[in-house]
């Protein structure tokens, strides 16, 4: 599995019956009481109260990662990282792609291809339930691509810009 | 008596509550995009109005008459934002024969105008900060934009005369910047509200926001309430508020809301207005400009006075006569925080955050007022603003109100958006915010210096139990895929809650 | 610092949501049907302690000190029931050097006799119903009985020394009923509580049963509350209590604290206790009984008075000097009322109605406070008591808190489980409701009268409503069933929500 | 259908898409607007807002009965009344049989076979929750059959009393 920026190397060593599971996280082992509540699980590890609540991930439809939401935290995992790793698109030493995060118009675009920016540097503006709205870089890099033009209206997960 | 709610999500709930309490029947009205909204589904009765963009739904002002008309609706609540503050809907209501559940045309229409409501409040003998008397003629001279602003003294704000939420406004730190600010402030007001005038106000050093609630009879009585804080602002939106403020003390407090009375009792005010004032660090201040509507905000004096502002505004409407003990509503009894729970990214620098609702989870039990507009499942529209609730939190003390924000925040979830949760846990953690050390900038300065770090700090241990809680699910899955009876674990999938859950996942793949 | 949490249920949610906003750390325990309760998830950290029976769990003294040293909790906190006036369990929590939060085992010890409190009453010049000075001997004499009840008047009633909740006791109209009501009293005694010893108390006529809340520290400083009237009972259980009571004058307020407050004293007492009074119709009040623990209907105190009862016990537990401004805690504002809402069947004579909640709907909004204990999906044991929450209201008045109750009302949906919501509708409706026109007998009258017929009742119009509900539903099933896309209805089933829904209804046929 | 003690003939006349249908209710037309949520469907009825969420009734899982909740009461309504009729075991006018609501303990026994009782007499007390309660008779009768002994404990369903 891979959360948090790093993979975890889980096994289920058993599960006797009830509600006890047997795991081991990188090969250390953890006892959970395990019990299923109308929104995801509620956990005992140690004495420990875990509640969790469960939706898919962004990807999760088809590739298995999930959201796990703790009381104030929410944490993609991706339950089977080994074999999906090659086929994500985000390499964030890589190219990375800034899409659209809701429908709305593009305003201005602050930057054209051969730019260098920086990180967090403002690249598009975009205007969506009355506001506007400033994406920035998500890393340091050259504009590869400027996939709009100001004045479009854009559909959610549209691409914008290639940043490379 | 029927009641029309002309707006939508929360404070269309709130008025529905209102209205059930009172024995009155609410009539909802929803866009194409909101029969499956809250506010629908809490009124007895509901029709539609239109397409989702506002101005062929929520602002349409035929629409909503023609639904007052069907439905036998006699009254018209606004709510906020939409036509609340508009001077042709209350008219347009007055002649339909609907009573408007607000103030007269005419009050909206002098308050409107922040030039003419200055004016009042000049008239009524109630400080204003440093500015320009009239807004500037259309072909004002370079010159004597100069001269004001030489005569105000610098750094000041140019303002929209009908601007409102920030917008047509610039602030001007010295000369040079001047003319241009007068020239795209004008050009941004003319597109936002038909109206390019603008003029010149004293830019003060790190005021308050503070702000004098008010309810006004037909029969000339005008009872004004303890203030609110609302200095936690992010780009000239109110984020947190609370009364009472820490900073007004019980004397500045019977000055501002004797002053704001005034000014309502001047221009014959009528239902709920919200006076804003700013206040410097002399406890010196400065009227502001008048909200001649219902405030978001309403519920923290809701809270700290007993007083229920709603049932007042119906009641009002109906010809009642005010009995509130004004004593009583200018004393606070303990503290009371708002938070705006939105549909937005703290960590995209606040980057809206439509979608649907999967899983919501508000606080309960002791001190905790959940003032929410939305119900598990509901699709969060691009269209309006993205307001899910307002967590309302009293407590003996402004101490004991944070410790209670804590606990009633750690209970609150919404699933499948980001909201601005996260955002009012770091803000709780804050040293400013528990000293009450802030002021109208202040939000904005810290953001601007924390340099886009995540709101919500994921720990290690938070990682690993995430991952423990991604394994256990795993396994549920797997054992699910595997008959719904693995033998390794026949206790799974005997419960409905399981098989609902697992049905649900499967339905997903 | 750790906080074990000796119950269930939703005082056991109350007191961690407690322990959270003040940065205690909460310990939970659970019984083997209790895993998945609400109390369990609401808490830090939780324990196992034994079979669902409540003696081989939660009245487990042994159990219950090991989880507090497993755990490393250094105060417990009893809750009400259980353990809560169990003086043994107090005297074994501080020889294991833990805090009870609670007053010290003696005070529960000579509070927990009925005859051994009256003493302490009548010690502290505080008027008692007239009745005997102690109780009969195990051999008393029938015609030294009848001589009490001559001496007494009847009707009286022969109360148990060591009773509660009704158990041992018996009304006796008249002389000849007298003996034989002595003798089963004590017998039933004997096998509820191990103690055969009853005593009469004269009966008084319609009486009120009014209480008053008391906190007292460790630094000798008891301060008392504005009155409780829970007059409200259906077997002499309390089921629905509000604050204040509108048949106590101001006078008689301070009279009733004055004397409560000095029983405590009296006795040295510490922590929260509520000192049971029965008023007659001449707002004379007599001495009923001692309870040396938080009662359930601790919050419409809370609510009238802005004091969190609960944190007061913890600090006070913690050495701390009672800081309550005395003036404030007996003076009501506004008006609160508690319903309990029960898993029982009013319509079947308050059968209980264990079983699996479905689904749950809480109100919200503006002065509603929900304390529960259950969440949607638990399986509500056989075990305990099925009290699944008590909503509490507030208003600025009487009439207010009634219509806010009824909204309330309206909006709280407890699906799976028979409760007693129908009947808190019902009672809203009674027109001895309205006006504050009851006492202590008269639920159980009206509940007489009425005969059977059914709390809710359904109307021609209800039936029609939900014929065409299930007709949509139906409809739903159909379309899903023939392969989720029927082309009739291309809409339904694209949405995540709908897909769950057909889900489940698949997995449960 | 059958609802509050009558049958209902409902027949869905159209549906057009959308959210919109088209019902006769005993031949009566109804147009609803009906929209599935987390916990059952709101339906709009000219102009009226109807939240109704759907459980399974007692006899649901076999037999379609199901328990329509609105706002503040609850309403069984056998969906295919028609077909099942034949199959009820309640007979208002015939056999009527009493079973533990709960789970508990038989405290007392307060009729024998023969007794002739009247509506709401009490028949049986069950110990459960604590508490000692009275199930009373459904109807005027003859008690047919005592199926339970005091002392006995029972599951929830267990026959105690018959009837007619």
């Amino acid at each position: 599995m891979e959360a948090g920026g790093r993979l975890f190397k889980v096994a289920l060593t058993a599960a006797p019956g009830g509600h006890a599971l047997a795991l081991t996280i990188d090969g250390a082992p953890v006892a959970v009481d395990a019990r299923e509540t109308s929104s995801g699980y509620s956990l005992l590890v140690d004495g420990r109260v875990i509640e969790a609540a469960i939706t898919d991930g962004v990807q999760g439809r088809t590739s298995g990662e999930v959201v796990v939401h703790l009381p104030s935290v929410s944490v993609p995992v991706a339950i089977d990282a080994g074999r999906r790793r090659g086929k994500t698109t985000r390499h964030a030493d890589g190219e990375q792609r800034i899409v659209a995060p809701m429908p709305g118009r593009i305003v201005r675009v602050l930057v054209q291809p051969g730019d260098l920016v920086e990180l967090r540097q403002p690249v598009v503006v975009i205007e969506a339930m009355k506001m506007e709205n400033e994406l920035r870089a998500p890393k340091a890099g050259t504009i590869k691509e400027v996939a709009v033009e100001p004045g479009a209206p854009v559909e959610a997960g549209r691409l914008l810009i290639v940043i490379e | 008596m029927k009641v029309l709610i002309a707006n939508r999500g929360e404070i269309a709930v709130r008025v529905a509550r209102a209205c059930r309490e009172l024995g009155l029947t609410s009539v909802a009205v929803y866009s194409d995009c909101d029969r499956e909204s809250l506010h629908v589904r809490a009124a007895d009765e509901a029709y539609p109005i239109g397409a989702p963009p506002a101005r062929e739904s929520y602002l349409n002002i035929e629409k909503l008459l023609d639904v007052a008309r069907r439905s036998g609706a006699t009254l018209v609540h606004p709510g906020y934002g939409f036509l609340a503050e508009n001077a042709a809907f209350a008219d347009a209501c007055a002649s339909a024969g609907l009573t408007f559940v607000g103030p007269s045309a005419e009050s909206i229409r002098l308050m409107g105008s922040k030039t003419a409501a200055r004016d009042a409040a000049i008239a009524a003998g109630v400080p204003v900060v440093p500015g320009t008397d009239a807004p500037f003629e259309a072909g004002a001279s370079d010159a004597h934009i100069l001269a004001e602003g030489d005569r105000i003294g610098f750094p000041l704000l140019v303002k929209a005369v009908a601007g409102g939420g920030g917008k047509g406004m610039r602030s001007v730190a010295s000369r040079g910047e001047l003319l241009a600010a007068v020239r795209t402030a004008g050009s941004e007001a003319a597109s936002a509200f038909g109206d390019a005038s603008v003029f010149l106000e004293r830019r003060l050093i790190n005021p308050r926001h503070i702000e004098i609630q008010l309810m006004g009879d037909h029969h000339g009585t005008v009872v004004p309430f303890v203030e609110r804080e609302c200095s936690i602002q992010r780009r000239h939106q109110k984020v947190v508020e609370e009364s009472p403020s820490t900073r007004v003390s019980a004397k500045t407090r019977t000055a501002m809301a004797e002053c704001a009375a005034s000014v309502a009792r001047s221009v014959g005010y009528a239902n709920a207005g919200t006076i804003e004032f700013l206040l410097d660090d002399d406890e010196k201040f400065y009227f502001l400009e008048m909200n001649t509507r219902l405030q978001v905000e309403h519920p923290v004096t809701e809270m700290v006075t007993g007083i229920d502002l709603v049932h007042w505004q119906l009641r009002v409407a109906l010809g009642e006569k005010l009995t509130i003990d004004p004593e009583r509503a200018l004393t606070p009894r303990g503290h009371a925080i708002e938070c705006r729970v939105i549909a937005e990214d703290p960590d995209q620098g606040f980057l809206p955050s439509p979608g649907r609702v999967l899983g919501l989870q508000v606080p309960q039990g002791p001190g905790v007022r959940d003032d929410g507009g939305v119900a598990e499942g509901f699709e969060i529209p691009v269209f309006y603003d993205s307001l899910i609730a307002k967590l309302v939190v009293w407590g003996e003390s402004r101490e004991v109100a944070i410790q209670r924000l804590g606990r009633a925040l750690s209970e609150y979830q919404v699933r499948g958006v980001r909201t601005t949760l996260p955002f009012f846990r770091w803000l709780l953690a804050q040293p400013e915010f528990a000293s009450a050390d802030f002021h109208t900038a202040w939000l904005d300065e810290v953001l601007a210096s924390r340099n886009g770090e995540p709101f919500a700090a994921v720990s290690d241990a938070d990682v690993r139990d995430a991952v423990i809680a991604a394994a256990v699910h795993a396994h549920r899955l797997a054992s699910q895929a595997g008959g719904g009876g693995a033998a390794s674990n026949p206790s799974y999938g005997t419960r409905p809650g399981g098989w609902r859950h697992a049905a649900r996942l499967d339905g997903l793949r």
